[in-house]
């Protein structure tokens, strides 16, 4: 059994790595492997915001992720200097810039890029979707 | 208002092909006389064989089925080499008229407006 | 260590002449995502191991028979592919 | 004197779409013309989302924009199903979906792609930035 | 009619014949944002009327010696070309 | 780890080279061995005049100047016909070692993971 850590850097909107990652993922369970975690960099942070409401016949990315997170329980971090500037906001930063409310709340995790400097340490395999 | 829509972009890397397409409608209900216009990785649109389902995405392309219905004016495909999909089975929802460089250059000129997202 | 290459996008020939000229003949090309439509550019040569992924194709409504690369059947096989090469590189 | 509907297509955090046309609806008006509206479409709505918060010495285009439609009163429109599906929700589909908060707020108004059709029927000058 | 084609990314070689082979003579085609980096390719011939935006090659450090195309010197002459040319096509 | 960071984006459309640059520094910090690679656009960031100022825009180059006391192993920068930026004027920031393809290759295949955003 192998674990994975994977990098998601491409725009949830304007690119096909979270299609791509989310069938990844689903299939490194199947063949009896686990993830690490995904992580959420540049443009893919977007898919942290809770906001999002595509059209009822499109592809919800934001549920897909919950939903494949709490069926293996792997964690799904955002990262937060990217996060912030492209306006998705955890709880600890809503607090620091006195917002009053919050945009990304778990399972989506705001953390450090220092979370994906572990998490490749600790996994057998890297991948990243552009 | 005489306006072209280009469609350069592939049909299943994000939402560019799509937002075209709507655009293109809404400006048609507004009583423009809207053209498209498909070119490079945007040709790919023209395939007949998609299957969107598959992949559990949005079959937005029925929509270009109904595009006359829409009052779109006129469609058109730009040749290209790097792409030669008129080699392969291309949708019957639509037949653009394919045009070359020079064609290209006129239907530029005749349009008053031009957008390209 | 050998690597596996993925390529998402179109490539010119002469951005993928300079991919293929950085792998080494034990390295492996797969085309995914918008990758797969190279397939359709017969100016194109591939003259180091290449394959196609099929999901994409399908999708696309790129038929198979524009193409003579060996074919990645589905996610499965992807993953299995990642763990018998030491590590996967997306490149563009 | 001669009016301008300013298209903006382009991301605000991987394009240089609004930094250029920031600047050229400035120039406009030094020009002694005008703007009928700023449209965003595409990737170009995250900017409407009002939680964006750069690193304090980077560019917010969020308030640049604010500040620049404030100064010469043109409006902000940015495209409702695009902004929905990408999280960027004002107040009327706040309502719709039963959401308890909303992220985009005046100037910038949340509307269909109609005000964009009207918008360049009624000025002389269009264009676009990517 | 007359049109402004504006270009914000790089070009390969063909992209650029193509984009100039649909431009007429009346044209101009106006090299914006990272359109400008084109001037640093050699490789590339300017055959149909052309011109830089200065702002943008100053921000990238692009020096006025690479090239001999005519230079726009700031947004507010950008804005007199819109208004000389019937239209603007942000092209790609 | 020995990680192989590559910035192939232009330093001024959006953030990606910037971003590039942060995760660099961060894998850094937690005791990676990081090499970055230059190339295609990404070229860009070692001309010496850039003026972030001149447009308002944060000089994140400064940083580039500091590699070595973030202990970045390496820089690269692969030659291209496309930018061929070694004729102008470059940054005395950093003294990237340039490379073929053929030692590209060496590289990549030394590294044990490699991140392009």
């Amino acid at each position: 059994m192998l674990s994975f850590s994977v990098l998601i850097s491409g725009s949830p909107f304007q690119s096909s790595a979270h299609h791509s990652a989310l069938r990844f993922i689903e299939a490194v369970y199947k063949q009896g492997h686990t993830v690490n975690c995904a992580f959420f960099y540049s443009e893919a942070v977007q898919v942290a915001n809770d906001l999002i409401c595509p059209a009822n016949d499109e592809i919800n990315y934001h549920q897909a992720w919950k939903k494949l997170s709490l069926q293996h329980n792997f964690p799904l971090y955002a990262c937060v200097s990217v996060a912030n500037k492209q306006g998705v906001i955890g709880k600890e930063e809503s607090m620091l810039y006195e917002l009053s409310y919050t945009n990304a709340k778990a399972p989506f995790e705001i953390v450090g890029l220092g979370a994906w400097a572990k998490s490749i340490n600790d996994s057998d395999k890297v991948i990243q979707f552009q | 208002m005489k306006v072209l829509v280009v469609i350069s972009s592939s049909p299943f890397k994000g939402d560019k092909a799509k937002e075209s397409v709507d655009l293109s409608l809404s400006l048609a209900a507004f009583d423009h006389e809207v053209s498209l216009l498909f070119k490079g990785e945007g040709l790919l649109c023209l395939l007949e064989d998609h299957q969107p389902k598959s992949s559990g995405l949005k079959d937005y392309f029925r929509i270009l089925k109904a595009l006359d219905l829409y009052e779109i004016e006129s469609v058109y495909a730009f040749e290209c080499q790097q792409y030669p999909i008129n080699q392969l089975k291309l949708s019957q929802r639509i037949s653009p008229l394919w045009c070359t460089a020079d064609k290209l250059q006129e239907l530029l000129a005749s349009h008053e407006m031009v957008f390209h997202l | 260590m050998k690597s596996l290459f993925l390529i998402n996008r179109s490539f010119t020939q002469e951005k993928l002449n300079e991919c293929l000229s950085i792998m080494s003949d034990q390295d492996l090309l797969l085309f995914i995502e918008d990758g797969v439509n190279n397939l359709l550019n017969h100016n194109l040569s591939f003259n180091k191991q290449c394959k196609a992924f099929l999901p994409d194709m399908v999708l696309r409504g790129i038929p198979n028979t524009v193409h003579s690369l060996p074919i990645v059947n589905n996610y499965q096989e992807w993953v299995d592919l990642c763990i018998d090469f030491d590590k996967a590189i997306s490149w563009k």
